[in-house]
């Protein structure tokens, strides 16, 4: 029944219908507004988990690629003609989607995260009318980008995540809303503008095919991920052979550092991590949700997707280094969390060190490392979307995050504390929840590489339990403070999601192979190639 | 005959500098418009020198002169009714004055 | 003369030109004290005077003495004035003047320069002298002078235009802006000379280089009335006599240029009369367009300033204009 | 085109003569004219009024607008002649062609008269 | 031998033609209306003469390609080749009229006494320019060329000075007539050079006279290409040669600062695309050091320009100078098509130059659009008055919006897929620092143009007095809205037409 209809696109692009309803709506009623937003958050959710229960791994989602010429724009082939008989030479950008292992758990990610950040847009309270839309093609965004299948078309969609995501911070985050805005403007331009000249050098070297059609010959540069992939492993493809368009060994590492730069941004990595605590700290709660729960995720997918999978010699042998980052990260965010006051910062830091897991994961080279950062990114979403979620909800009723001015809110709201405190543990990794199993796995995995580095990474984990239980415990715990006796517990529309998403860190917790089934054969390619390398 | 087209060109090029030279530090805007028509009179020099010395001699160069002289005519034109204009405004001709507009 | 243009450059060449030149001074200096000896006495006569008549037989050395006064005459420049530049003034004004007389050809063996560009020489150089006026006035550092070298200015700029587009049918009918040539285009009967069919050009001419020549009704720039002298008034001695010269040297090329370009040159008005020499011809002309302009002189009253600059844009330009467009037409017609 | 420059050779020597003349004659005039200058005479002459300030005065914008309109149309006038000497060479589209120059600058001459630019009103 | 103009010529220069005769009829009637009658119907008048123009420039598109369907070459020489009617001159033609018809449309609806005090002129003046900007793209002879540029600067001079009461105006326009001045001497230095060593002005045979010039006078070809190199860097505002920009945009009324950012920069830039086209690529084969260091320094120039640019407008408050500094950027961006070595691979510099040039031509005008509407509710130019225009005309600021992202080439606008060409060019030739820079600028240019969307958005302005919109401007920066957002979405039927119509060999090389 899928298959008869564009599911992939209907993910991609019903978010977009909603937020052209939503501009048509009348712009004082926010709950109207907010319920388009909410239902048009939801179909493709319900979408995303029909194509999880239909899914097999074994045939790696090829059955539902959709494919098409979006743009073929025509380069001026008389330079070629003239030699080689050329009818048509062409720069091809292809609308390709399609879902495999690897990215069918983030668009679930995705789903889940934003229905939920959409039930929990109640605390905005402003400019509905402009918030809506930019939320909905905020998720147009997103979807495009785990599901695009040619580089430049992830490229716009990566894009696309920027424009809505400015104007949400800017517009409805706090105090210095307007500064947080440009700084994650301008750090993600600058990664998305990396990506895009390696991406470039990719498609001038790997995208190029050339057909022989009955008139004669077809030339078509495109950035279709698949015909990258098969360049690759060609040896006779032009990338290979030598000549203008041949993927040297310093353009393979040029583009490998410049990806690698780019999605580190997006991660973030060590250096480049300063603008997600601005926005961490800024932006209001439902775009946290988001930015933290799936936008950070972007990250890890674009260094599995393009940095692991199409460049596994450049990988291989920089390894040690991507652990390191790792490793780098893990520490510098679990102990400079531990320092924080503010719970919101304490949580940004906690995602710089858990990033570092997944870079761990990634790092360690085989099967049980990818499933595990994959693992730990979808963990690590739905874990911070619930955090920011009563963060959110916690700050509306008390206008405060700060560590040393809550306390004792167990008391006032006994349902709230008890959800943090579930949420606390499962980002500290206690097992029985899903923070463990994507930390489990990715460590196990680089185990069989690098013990000593893995040791030093395990005991960042260890600081994450110091400073989730000294942020958790300072606020529900502690010295009641008479000014949050009169707090009112959460209205149903936030405890939806915060029940529903502890439920699926639970249900993630203790029946992992939902998803590791899925991953198992998204790698196949990637390790036969490393394999090859280790063996030869 | 070379040695004359040497000679011209040297002119031409030293009177080309000296109008730059005027138009990059002279601080009366008269003198910086005099400078540019300089700079074209070098440029004639240059074509009408060309079209008899040159390399490839012919009446081009000088037909180019001709429309050049007009050309820089009408800027000059222009140029002193500006000038005229900045000056009811501003009642000087001193090019350092001219810093209403600001960076 | 023709076969020292058709061989190569020498020293020999430039004694003889330089001897040509000499003698085109003598000339120039001659006619200059008759012409103005002469001027004064066809005033007189049409003003019912004698005009000067003490100095010499029939006061025929009037304008000797007069030259020689100047000449002797101390020469005081203000205290005020610009030294260098009110030097220069004079000299700056003759140049030119003597200059344009290098491309006069009074016969068909006698030519001086024969340039291709004729008469563009003639207004390049004559608008240096407009240089020198403007100089004056202002180098004098007096109120009457500068007044009147900026009107001289304005006015010579302005009736430049026509008189430099009142020749463009000329030149359209010649195809060439060599005045030889200009002159044997006429060859033949009077009515072949340019004053016919270019009669509004010729007018135009007329009314401009009367201008040009800032005489009276145009003497704006000297109007003794309000302006005591012009641009030349701290002036005394030989270098206000440099004025004079220059301002007569022109009334000689103009009414050369007249002569070359509307009335045929030296070419007679009958061809059967062409025994009696060119020269002569040209001379009988030259004479007629002097005395017109003594004439004129006498006769009419100056022009307002307004009224000077007015007739020169919106009368004789549009006429000039309107005279191209004719002989344009003309020419499409007949030939 | 070398027998040519003869013709440039006469403007030459009329050149310097031109220049010889008043230098000579002045020099002349030197040895010949007395010279006793008093400050009376070197005053300059206003009607035997004293001269009041300076007469080096900025010229009335009037004289360069005129300046500008010269500049204009003499140039212009430099392209007339090409074609005048050319004309009976070169055919009946010259003729339309000179017709829409002249007819242009004619609209400008209208133009500065509309503007009011003609109107002498200074001294 | 004379060439003269003959009937069938004026046919070719008929688009000229009609704006020539638009331009003096106009003028007439300027002066014949009486005083008190406005003078829209001057701007409807040169609207008319403009759209009449591109008619015939269509017309003459639509004759070549049945040229060329008959087999014959797509392209014609007028006036002895000094003028030639060919696909790359009759795009940019289209390109100027448009972008010239938009402006005056635009400013119909808002010139108002205070900014251009001699409404008439201003719009008959921008005629000529126009033609001026037609000779530069469609001449195939230097002198041509030149006197279209002068015609183009002229004009610009006397449109940049049309304040006449204003002090800004005419300081504007006093540093402009300076900097034109000298830009157009060292071009035509440039120029006398290259005649000088070919012995004629004609593009093709320098073209065909260099390579054996090559040989004797290598040192005197590079004085010539490096001396026109400054005078367009010049004439272009590229850096270190812009100093002038910001200061001249200012002072301008907006029309014609538009104007001089689109049309005067795109026609200069034909100009540099067809000389060096059609001479420097002449030294193929043994020789191409000469041709390598001509197009390596229009490539830094380019880079230089794009850093600058940008640089310069970080910190810009004023809304205008701020926009003529992103020019400055943009200029690079269209010059770093020509920069790429013309090989097998990048052969399409043409499209990405049209392509981009159409895309600044929109934004360019729709955003000063936008700007002359703010600044006339608030009485000022500077970033500020933007504040609050979500709150004031939402509408409008959410075409400023598109606008700014085609600016900013945020996907999927014009401006993206422009630079997108462009930065594939720059890959695929393997000139990856141009890329750098090009990608770097357009990162930094984000919080440049992000500062407008910053002031319309999240500042307040609840208190600013209401902008007043009228129907031609509404028009305007909807349609370039709009035509921002479609060249990004449908980017193929103009490319497929540029490219249908465009061809290296009969446009540059065919003599």
């Amino acid at each position: 029944m899928l298959e008869d209809i564009p599911v992939l696109s209907l993910i991609v692009w019903l978010p977009l219908l909603g937020a052209v309803v939503t501009l048509l709506m009348p712009k004082q009623n926010a709950r109207l507004l907010r319920w388009t937003a909410i239902v048009f958050s939801v179909v493709p959710l319900v979408l995303g988990l029909l194509l999880f229960a239909s899914y097999e791994p074994i045939l790696g989602g090829g059955a539902y690629a959709e494919h098409g010429t979006w743009l073929s724009v025509p380069l001026n082939a008389e330079a070629w003609s003239a030699s080689q008989g050329v009818t048509s030479y062409r720069l091809v950008f292809n609308y390709l989607l399609g879902i495999d292992g690897i990215s069918l758990p983030l668009v679930l990610l995705t789903g889940i995260v934003s229905t939920m950040s959409a039930l929990a847009t109640v605390h905005i309270h402003k400019r509905w009318k402009t918030f809506y839309p930019l939320f909905l093609l905020l998720q147009t965004g997103m979807y495009g980008v785990f599901l695009a299948r040619d580089v430049v078309l992830f490229f716009i969609f990566f894009e696309l995540t920027l424009l809505p995501m400015f104007f949400l911070i800017g517009i409805w985050g706090y105090f210095g809303k307007e500064k947080a805005a440009n700084r994650f403007l301008l750090y993600n331009g600058l990664g998305s503008a990396v990506m895009l000249l390696g991406f470039l050098i990719l498609i001038a070297t790997l995208g190029f095919s050339a057909t022989q059609t009955a008139g004669g010959v077809e030339l078509v540069y495109s950035g279709s991920y698949d015909t990258m992939l098969a360049n690759l492993a060609d040896p006779n493809a032009a990338a290979n052979a030598g000549g203008a368009m041949f993927l040297s060994g310093n353009l393979r590492w040029a583009a490998f550092i410049l990806l690698l730069i780019a999605f580190g941004i997006k991660l973030p990595f060590f250096p480049f991590h300063t603008w997600m605590l601005k926005v961490h700290t800024e932006a209001p709660p439902s775009v946290v949700m988001i930015h933290s729960g799936i936008l950070l995720k972007m990250g890890v997918y674009g260094l599995i997707r393009f940095v692991a999978l199409l460049f596994p010699g450049q990988i291989d042998s920089w390894a040690p280094v991507l652990a390191t980052l790792g490793v780098i990260n893990i520490l510098y965010g679990a102990i400079l969390a531990c320092a924080q006051k503010e719970f919101k910062l304490v949580l940004a830091y906690s995602s710089i060190s858990h990033m570092g897991i997944v870079l761990l994961g990634i790092a360690s080279l085989n099967e049980t490392g990818f499933e595990g950062a994959i693992y730990q990114a979808v963990s690590h979403g739905l874990i911070s979307a619930l955090l920011f979620l009563i963060v959110g909800s916690l700050y509306e009723r008390t206008g405060t995050t700060r560590l040393d001015e809550l306390g004792g809110l167990a008391r006032s709201l006994p349902f709230t504390s008890g959800i943090l405190l579930t949420a606390g543990l499962a980002s500290l990794g206690l097992p029985g929840l899903s923070g463990f199993i994507g930390e489990f796995l990715s460590f196990l995995g680089l185990f069989d590489t690098w013990k000593w580095l893995t040791a030093i990474g395990v005991l960042g984990v260890l600081f994450a339990a110091v400073y989730v239980l000294r942020g958790v415990l300072a606020m529900i715990h502690g010295p009641m403070q008479e000014k949050w006796i009169g707090l009112k517990e959460a209205r149903f529309i936030e405890a939806l999601p915060m029940v529903a998403l502890t439920a699926l860190i639970v249900l993630l917790g203790v029946y992992p192979s939902l998803l590791t089934d899925l991953m198992q054969h998204g790698f196949d390619g990637l390790l036969k190639e490393l394999q090859t390398r280790v063996g030869g | 005959m070379v040695s004359m087209l040497a000679s011209y060109l040297t002119l031409a090029a030293v009177l080309f500098c000296i109008g730059l030279y005027g138009v990059l530090t002279k601080r009366n805007a008269v003198v910086v418009l005099l400078s540019i028509e300089l700079m074209l009179n070098a440029v004639n020099l240059n074509l009408i020198a060309f079209s008899r010395y040159g390399i490839a001699p012919s009446l081009k160069g000088q037909v180019f002169a001709l429309f050049s002289m007009t050309v820089a005519a009408a800027e000059a034109a222009v140029g002193i009714a500006v000038l005229i204009a900045l000056y009811r405004n501003r009642a000087t001709v001193n090019v350092d004055e001219f810093d209403e507009l600001r960076r | 003369m023709d076969r020292y243009f058709n061989s190569p450059v020498s020293w020999g060449h430039v004694g003889i030109f330089a001897l040509e030149a000499i003698a085109a001074l003598a000339v120039v200096i001659v006619f200059v004290t008759y012409a103005i000896y002469f001027e004064r006495k066809v005033i007189g006569w049409m003003q019912f005077r004698i005009g000067p008549n003490r100095t010499g037989p029939l006061g025929l050395l009037q304008t000797v003495a007069d030259v020689a006064k100047l000449l002797l005459k101390e020469d005081t420049i203000p205290a005020r004035a610009d030294k260098a530049l009110f030097i220069l003034a004079p000299a700056l004004a003759f140049v030119p003047s003597f200059l344009v007389l290098a491309i006069i050809p009074y016969g068909l063996h006698l030519p001086f320069a024969d340039l291709n560009v004729g008469f563009l020489y003639y207004i390049a150089l004559s608008g240096v002298t407009t240089i020198a006026i403007v100089v004056a006035g202002w180098a004098s550092n007096n109120k009457y002078a500068l007044l009147g070298g900026m009107r001289s200015a304005a006015q010579m700029i302005s009736y430049e235009v026509p008189l430099v587009m009142s020749i463009v049918g000329v030149t359209m009918m010649t195809g060439s802006l060599n005045l030889r040539e200009v002159v044997l285009h006429q060859t033949g009967y009077f009515w072949h000379w340019n004053f016919i069919p270019q009669i509004l050009g010729f007018a135009v001419f007329v009314v401009a280089a009367v201008s040009e020549l800032n005489r009276t009704p145009f003497d704006l720039p000297e109007a003794e009335s309000e302006l005591v002298a012009g641009y030349h008034v701290e002036y005394s001695g030989f270098r206000f006599a440099f004025f004079m010269l220059s301002e007569y040297i022109y009334m000689y090329a103009i009414a050369c240029l007249a002569t070359i370009l509307f009335l045929g040159g030296w070419n007679p008005p009958f061809p059967q009369l062409d025994f009696i020499p060119g020269l002569i011809w040209f001379a009988l002309k030259f004479a007629v367009i002097v005395f017109f302009l003594f004439w004129i002189r006498a006769t009419l009253p100056r022009l307002r300033v307004d009224q000077l600059m007015g007739m020169a844009w919106k009368v004789l330009l549009p006429l000039a204009i309107l005279n191209i467009f004719l002989t344009a037409l003309g020419i499409e017609w007949w030939g | 085109m070398e027998k040519y420059a003869n013709q440039y050779v006469i403007v030459a020597v009329f050149l310097i003569l031109g220049i010889v003349f008043p230098i000579v004659v002045l020099q002349l005039g030197r040895i010949l004219r007395p010279s006793k200058p008093t400050p009376e005479k070197e005053t300059t002459y206003e009607s035997g009024n004293d001269p009041v300030g300076d007469s080096q005065i900025r010229f009335n914008v009037r004289y360069y607008l005129y300046a500008l309109m010269f500049v204009v149309f003499d140039v212009e006038t430099v392209f007339l002649y090409p074609w005048a000497v050319a004309y009976k060479q070169l055919g009946l589209f010259a003729l339309a062609e000179m017709f829409l120059f002249v007819g242009l600058l004619l609209i400008g001459l209208i133009y500065a008269w509309r503007k009011k630019v003609l109107q002498w009103n200074s001294i | 031998m004379i060439t003269t103009l003959t009937w069938s010529d004026s046919w070719y220069l008929a688009p000229e033609i009609v704006l020539a005769a638009f331009t003096i009829a106009l003028a007439v009637l300027d002066l014949a209306l009486p005083r008190r009658v406005g003078r829209d119907v001057i701007g409807w008048g040169a609207l008319v003469g403009l759209v009449l123009a591109g008619v015939f420039v269509c017309w003459h598109i639509h004759d070549l390609n049945v040229w060329k369907d008959a087999g014959k070459d797509a392209f014609r020489n007028v006036l002895g080749g000094s003028w030639r009617v060919d696909n790359f001159g009759n795009l940019l033609k289209l390109a100027f009229l448009g972008a010239t018809a938009l402006i005056v449309l635009a400013s119909l609806g808002t010139v108002r006494d205070r900014e251009v005090p001699i409404k008439g002129e201003f719009y008959y003046l921008i005629l000529p320019a126009v033609i001026g900007a037609m000779a530069m793209s469609s001449s195939g002879d230097m002198l041509t060329m030149y006197v279209g540029m002068e015609l183009l600067s002229i004009t610009t001079y006397v449109l940049v000075a049309v304040r006449k009461k204003s002090g800004q105006s005419a300081e504007a326009a006093f540093k402009y007539v300076v900097t034109g001045g000298t830009a157009s001497a060292f071009v035509l230095y440039g120029m006398s050079f290259l005649y000088g060593v070919t012995g004629t002005t004609h593009l093709a045979s320098i073209g065909q006279a260099l390579p054996g010039a090559l040989a004797d006078y290598r040192a005197m070809i590079y004085v010539a290409f490096f001396l026109m190199i400054v005078g367009f860097a010049l004439k272009l505002a590229l850096a270190p040669f812009h100093a002038w920009a910001p200061d001249v945009y200012q002072g301008a009324p907006t029309p014609v600062t538009a104007f001089l950012a689109v049309v005067a920069k795109g026609a200069a830039m034909a100009m540099v695309y067809r000389i060096f086209l059609n001479t420097a690529q002449f030294a193929t084969g043994d020789d191409s050091q000469v041709r390598d260091d001509l197009f390596l320094a229009l490539g830094v120039l380019a880079a230089a320009a794009m850093i600058v640019g940008i640089a310069g407008a970080l910190k810009q408050q004023n809304a205008k100078r701020l926009l003529a500094l992103s020019g400055v950027a943009n200029a690079g961006i269209l010059l770093v098509p020509l920069s790429l070595d013309l090989t097998n691979l990048h052969s399409s510099l043409f499209s990405e130059f049209v392509y981009y040039l159409a895309a600044y031509v929109l934004m360019n005008i729709g955003a000063l659009a936008v700007l002359t509407l703010v600044s006339r509710s608030s009485g000022h130019e500077q970033l500020s008055a933007f504040a609050g225009l979500y709150h004031r005309a939402p509408w409008t600021a959410a075409a400023m919006t598109a606008l700014l992202c085609s600016l900013a080439g945020l996907p999927i606008t014009a401006g993206f897929y422009g630079k997108l060409y462009i930065l594939f060019a720059t890959v695929q030739t393997g000139e990856y620092w141009l890329a750098a820079i090009l990608l770097g600028t357009t990162v930094v240019s984000y919080y440049v143009y992000f500062s407008f969307i910053r002031q319309m958005y999240m500042r307040g302005g609840e208190n600013e007095p209401s902008v007043r919109m009228t129907i031609p401007t509404g028009v305007v920066i909807w349609v370039c809205a709009a035509g921002s957002v479609a060249l990004g979405i449908f980017p193929k039927p103009v490319l497929d037409w540029v490219d249908g119509l465009f061809s290296l060999t009969t446009d540059f090389l065919a003599r």
